[in-house]
């Protein structure tokens, strides 16, 4: 019984979200002002319990009392609510920031700097074997051109504009890709609401 | 315990797997074992070496693993520290560093090392190590390489931000999109209808949102100077404050300050598609000659470029959002990609810390540029010392 | 204090975050470990900013009664609904069987999967009326999408079945994935990864505008 | 107005209503159709097949109900996996829904006759250690202490009582991390703050929409391979030989791709030849 309340109320809800497709309407605005609080009331709930409740007050209960500190930044960050002294909440803010930015700093340069650029060498002609060889070449010049495309400091004129032409073709490739892959992406999502629709609520699909 | 439960069951898979002669014989034993600082790390593990045991993939084949001992004493008693599978001559006995816990590894003090050699049912000991202990390094020797591309980014940024202060004109290459903002502007003019500019749904604090405020400086200068009103619907109040701000700076550097219209840069609302529903409807009411696209987007891109194409205005656009970039490029007429929305905002902005940074940028590719010619020649001709330069151990 | 501040702070816990990962000798792995240990506090505290900001702006939406402002008490309701029930529940609240995971069955689950399966709809109408091959790079990455779309479902498999092995349109698919796409994408990748290493270091020196002037 | 000029002036109600049906009516035919496992797939499939049973692998599930129809699939195909192969789990998640999005996982995988037999424990078999606060930072602090990251599982049981995290300490003790990534954070944070530092293995099930993007990774070896969307999810159960969700799904998808396809070519055509005609 309850089951079948919830799947009601579900396939409601879908239907609900799916009426935006006709025309804006209020019934689409309910379920997405639902939406917006049933999700910020999870994100409060799971905060409290798996990260507030064993990362702050377990560990002041057991009299790791250092962790305070965190609970005073915590605080600060909430003073943002108040707009008159809400400028404390940049002491809170400048942990968070410091931290991602120190971590950023050397990460990215190596994973997606030097060990992309490490694994872009390799050699261009392998001998015996053709397929190889072109997979490496186009590797190595889709690399080389496209980077040439996003370099700024020279007009894209002459050879250097030749190989920024070559470029944009291998970045085109790499984004039509993204197209398919996206469209591949928004229709599974479809997919699975319809099957709820059809399947779980009205069972007309085993 | 476990660790030991888990090499013997690890042994036991092999000694089932591995397509062995089931021979009693015993294995001569590894030789050579050397024990010594596990390099670049905070000082509780040691790493033992080891030469393999004839029979280990020879001989008589039967080999199927390693264990490495270790104790404090030569003479004394030593217990299993870890497997490794056959043919492996490398092992570190990595400890933990908290005192209280089980598999603490204490620095600085002397352990030794025995290796056997395992076969089926039987197994053969090496000698016993030299003498080793663990301690932390103070560098890392392996990052060298990291620390030169932290130390050359970083003295590039500061050159450029430095020579973009002392005022330097530094070259920004033409961008197409920002090209034809000027011609955008004056064909809204002459049909005598709005320019629509989108900041997208990012916070005031994101760079691609700032990058938007930029550009959106310049185009309202020109909307100023050609009297063609410009509309800004928002979707954060704070983004909505600084765009009016902007807005109004704009128009009174044009000379136009009488003409700005506050009431024409306004919230909308700040959930997705109610956003898109109030955008479109706007679009489709005024059918605005020319649409900016310019800041965060989401999944609501292709609805905006979408309604915008069939409403047969212009539009440019521009997002650092990799996977909406695409449903730009196929559905708009000038698409800022990525990093190059950063540089127009350089361009235009002419603010040298942005510009500076820019410059090392472009510097940090013309390095990998380099990497990438030198290093395909000499792995094609096969320099490994040169090759080497370029390899980053971690 | 408004300014110097936060910039201090964000320098030294940045810089050491930078040194401890060239430098493995203690005690620059206690401080890294009790910075992130502080920032997980922190973060959490600035999600619960989040919804609460939420709850102001419903609340004034509210009470001076702008546009759509019934649909506030809508968001103050389901807010105050998985809030609740999730602490009824106490600290096994996701386990199969309590209210918690039944509300988030029925509601969550159904409004969230379905706000982003609408999307499916505006790529086939996109698709029709604004997806134009209107010079040659559009017409590049339009070709580009349909070689992929195609050879990523079985679809492909049975229109170019009639081609010799290795060079159907799932083959064809691989290679462009495996190589151009990826050359590309590496392009693209390390660009931004030059950006983001420059951001950060503009944030660590003090520099970015923004963070320093406060909004 | 030509019939061309009418054809792109349709309201596009009509299409919804196209590709709704397009999308519909497929889903209530069983075709069995042929389904190649990708070389990038098989990657990921050696990589598991190749881990000795009592292996401990690390699952991060990082994404929403908001792409559940992709990756909810991969993780039931994934966990049905480990468990007949013995292979210990520990959940984890970098999005708040995760933890929650494995027990769904969990109690559909329960169902199944096999799965039943070896009768999972919890502490024993698998664990799920929830969710915790801080993204990319959270992957950062594991590789130096996973207790100290998760020190509670998701009920509130101590995670240095758990049977299975005896002995867990950081990314040493973890034999392969499997990451399921609907965006950030997800399979990039992993690479970046947890594959180069710590040298742990790393397989990935995508969203679609992310795949594409972390291709650059698998040719540098920096990730073992990627099942890229519904597709990569219907070829690892056709490789782990339980085919189940994703395959069910892709007669669907085929005659998806194939109209949109269509749109795109008879767009383009419409929108072409009536601007040469206004031309000339």
């Amino acid at each position: 019984m309850v089951e079948t309340i919830g799947i009601w109320i579900a396939a409601i809800l879908t239907l609900g979200i799916f009426s935006f497709l006709y025309k804006d309407n209020p019934f689409y605005k309910f379920c997405e002002s639902l939406f917006v609080g049933v999700s910020a009331g999870y994100w409060f709930a799971t905060t409290f319990w798996q990260v507030m409740m064993p990362k702050l007050v377990d560990n002041l209960a057991a009299g790791r009392w250092i962790y305070i500190i965190g609970g005073i930044f915590g605080i600060l960050m909430l003073l943002r609510l108040f707009p008159k002294i809400g400028w404390i909440s940049r002491w809170s803010l400048a942990l968070v920031v410091g931290t991602t930015a120190g971590l950023y700093f050397t990460r990215y340069l190596v994973s997606n700097g030097m060990v992309q650029t490490e694994n872009t060498i390799m050699p261009i002609f392998v001998t015996g074997n053709l397929p190889q060889t072109i997979g490496n070449l186009v590797i190595v010049v889709g690399t080389f051109c496209g980077l040439v495309y996003f370099f700024f400091s020279k007009e894209h004129k002459g050879t250097f504009g030749g190989f920024a032409k070559v470029g944009i073709w291998f970045i085109m490739v790499s984004f039509g890709a993204s197209f398919g892959y996206t469209v591949m992406s928004r229709m599974s999502l479809l997919l699975g609401r319809l099957d709820y629709l059809f399947g779980t609520w009205l069972g007309l699909i085993k | 315990m476990r660790k030991i439960t888990i090499s013997l069951l690890t042994i036991f898979l092999l000694t089932l797997f591995v397509n062995i002669s089931f021979s009693q014989e015993e294995p001569l034993p590894p030789s050579e074992v050397k024990a010594s600082d596990t390099p670049n790390d905070n000082g509780h593990s040691i790493t033992v070496t080891w030469k393999l045991s004839p029979d280990d993939g020879a001989g008589k084949k039967n080999v199927v693993a390693y264990e490495i001992l270790r104790s404090d004493n030569p003479e004394g008693e030593f217990e299993i520290r870890g497997v490794a599978p056959a043919g492996e001559s490398r092992f570190d006995d990595k400890g933990a560093k908290e005192k209280t816990d089980k598999n603490y590894l204490p620095g600085h003090k002397n352990f030794y090392y025995k290796v056997r050699a395992k076969a089926d049912k039987t197994f053969a000991e090496s000698e016993v190590s030299n003498p080793a202990f663990a301690y932390g390094q103070w560098y890392h020797t392996g990052k060298t390489t990291v620390l030169i591309g932290v130390i050359l980014f970083s003295a590039f940024a500061l050159y450029f931000i430095n020579l973009a202060r002392k005022g330097k004109k530094l070259f920004v290459r033409p961008l197409a999109g920002i090209e034809a903002v000027d011609e955008a502007i004056g064909r809204a003019t002459e049909m005598g209808k709005p320019i629509l500019y989108i900041i997208g749904l990012g916070s005031a604090d994101m760079i691609a949102t700032i990058a938007s405020f930029t550009i959106l400086s310049r185009v309202a200068k020109k909307t100023a100077e050609y009297q063609t009103p410009i509309l800004i619907p928002c979707y954060d109040s704070v983004v909505m404050a600084v765009a009016q701000e902007t807005v109004r700076a704009a128009y009174l550097e044009a000379g136009r300050p009488d003409s700005y219209k506050e009431e024409n840069i306004f919230f909308v609302t700040s959930m997705q598609f109610a956003y898109v529903a109030g955008v479109n409807g706007i679009m489709l009411r005024e059918r605005p000659a020319t649409n900016f696209y310019l800041g965060k987007f989401y999944a609501e891109s292709l609805i905006l470029a979408e309604t915008g194409s069939v409403a047969g205005s212009i539009q440019i656009s521009g997002t650092d959002e990799i996977a909406q970039i695409p449903f730009f490029i196929a559905a708009t007429d000038y698409t800022l990609i990525g990093e190059e929305l950063y540089a127009a905002s350089a361009y235009l902005g002419k603010e040298p810390v942005l510009l500076g940074t820019l410059k090392a940028q472009d510097w940090g590719k013309a390095l990998v540029i380099i990497s990438l010619i030198l290093g395909a020649l000499a792995a094609s001709f096969n320099f490994q010392f040169f090759l080497n330069l370029f390899r980053v151990q971690l | 204090m408004r300014r110097e501040v936060p910039l201090a702070i964000t320098a030294i816990v940045g810089f050491t975050l930078i040194v401890v990962y060239f430098i493995p000798h203690p005690p620059f792995n206690h401080f890294r470990n009790f910075f992130e240990d502080l920032f997980f506090i922190v973060a959490a505290f600035a999600i619960w900013l989040g919804c609460l900001n939420l709850l102001k702006v419903n609340a004034d939406r509210f009470y001076f009664k702008r546009k759509g402002w019934p649909f506030a008490i809508v968001v103050w309701f389901g807010f105050f609904l998985m809030v609740i029930v999730g602490f009824w529940d106490g600290r096994g609240f996701m386990n199969p069987g309590t209210t918690f995971y039944y509300l988030y069955d029925i509601l969550y689950y159904p409004l969230n999967a379905t706000m982003f399966s609408i999307l499916a709809f505006f790529v086939a109408s996109a698709s029709y009326r604004a997806f134009r091959a209107r010079n040659k790079e559009a017409t590049m990455l339009l070709v580009a999408a349909m070689v992929v779309m195609l050879g990523r479902v079985p679809f492909g498999y049975y229109l170019s079945s009639w081609l010799p092995e290795g060079w159907r349109l799932g083959n064809i698919t691989d290679w462009v994935m495996d190589f151009p796409q990826t050359a590309g994408q590496r392009a693209i990748m390390i660009g931004i990864a030059l950006g983001i290493v420059s951001s950060s270091l503009r944030v660590l020196l003090g520099l970015e505008r923004t963070f320093a002037s406060g909004e | 107005m030509s019939f061309l000029e009418k054809l792109l002036a349709i309201d596009r109600r009509i299409i919804f209503l196209f590709i709704a049906i397009a999308a519909a009516l497929p889903l209530f035919f069983t075709v069995k159709l042929h389904i190649e496992v990708t070389p990038i797939v098989n990657n990921v499939y050696n990589a598991l097949e190749a881990l000795p049973p009592g292996s401990k692998v690390l699952l991060s599930m990082d994404y929403d109900p908001g792409s559940m129809p992709e990756l909810q699939p991969m993780a039931e195909s994934f966990l049905r996996y480990c468990f007949l192969r013995d292979l210990k789990v520990i959940i984890i998640g970098l999005w708040p829904n995760g933890p929650i999005q494995a027990n769904i996982a969990l109690e559909e995988v329960f169902k199944d006759e096999e799965v039943k037999n070896r009768n999972p424990q919890y502490g024993i078999d698998y664990v799920n250690l929830g969710y915790t606060v801080g993204n990319e930072v959270v992957v950062e602090r594991m590789g130096s202490d996973i207790p100290a990251t998760f020190p509670k599982d998701y009920t509130g049981n101590k995670t240095e009582d758990l049977p299975l995290m005896k002995g867990v300490k950081n990314y040493n003790n973890i034999d392969f991390v499997y990451n399921l990534s609907a965006g950030y954070p997800g399979t990039y944070e992993w690479v970046i703050f947890a594959v180069d530092p710590y040298k742990i293995k790393l397989a990935a099930g995508n969203t679609a929409v992310q795949a594409p993007l972390v291709y650059p990774y698998v040719q540098s070896g920096q990730l073992i391979g990627v099942l890229g969307g519904m597709k990569g999810g219907a070829e690892f159960e056709i490789a782990t030989g339980k085919p189940a969700k994703a395959v069910k799904y892709m007669f669907s998808q085929s005659v998806t791709h194939a109209v949109i396809c269509f749109f795109i070519l008879i767009g383009n055509f419409a929108y072409f030849a009536t601007r040469k005609k206004k031309g000339s």
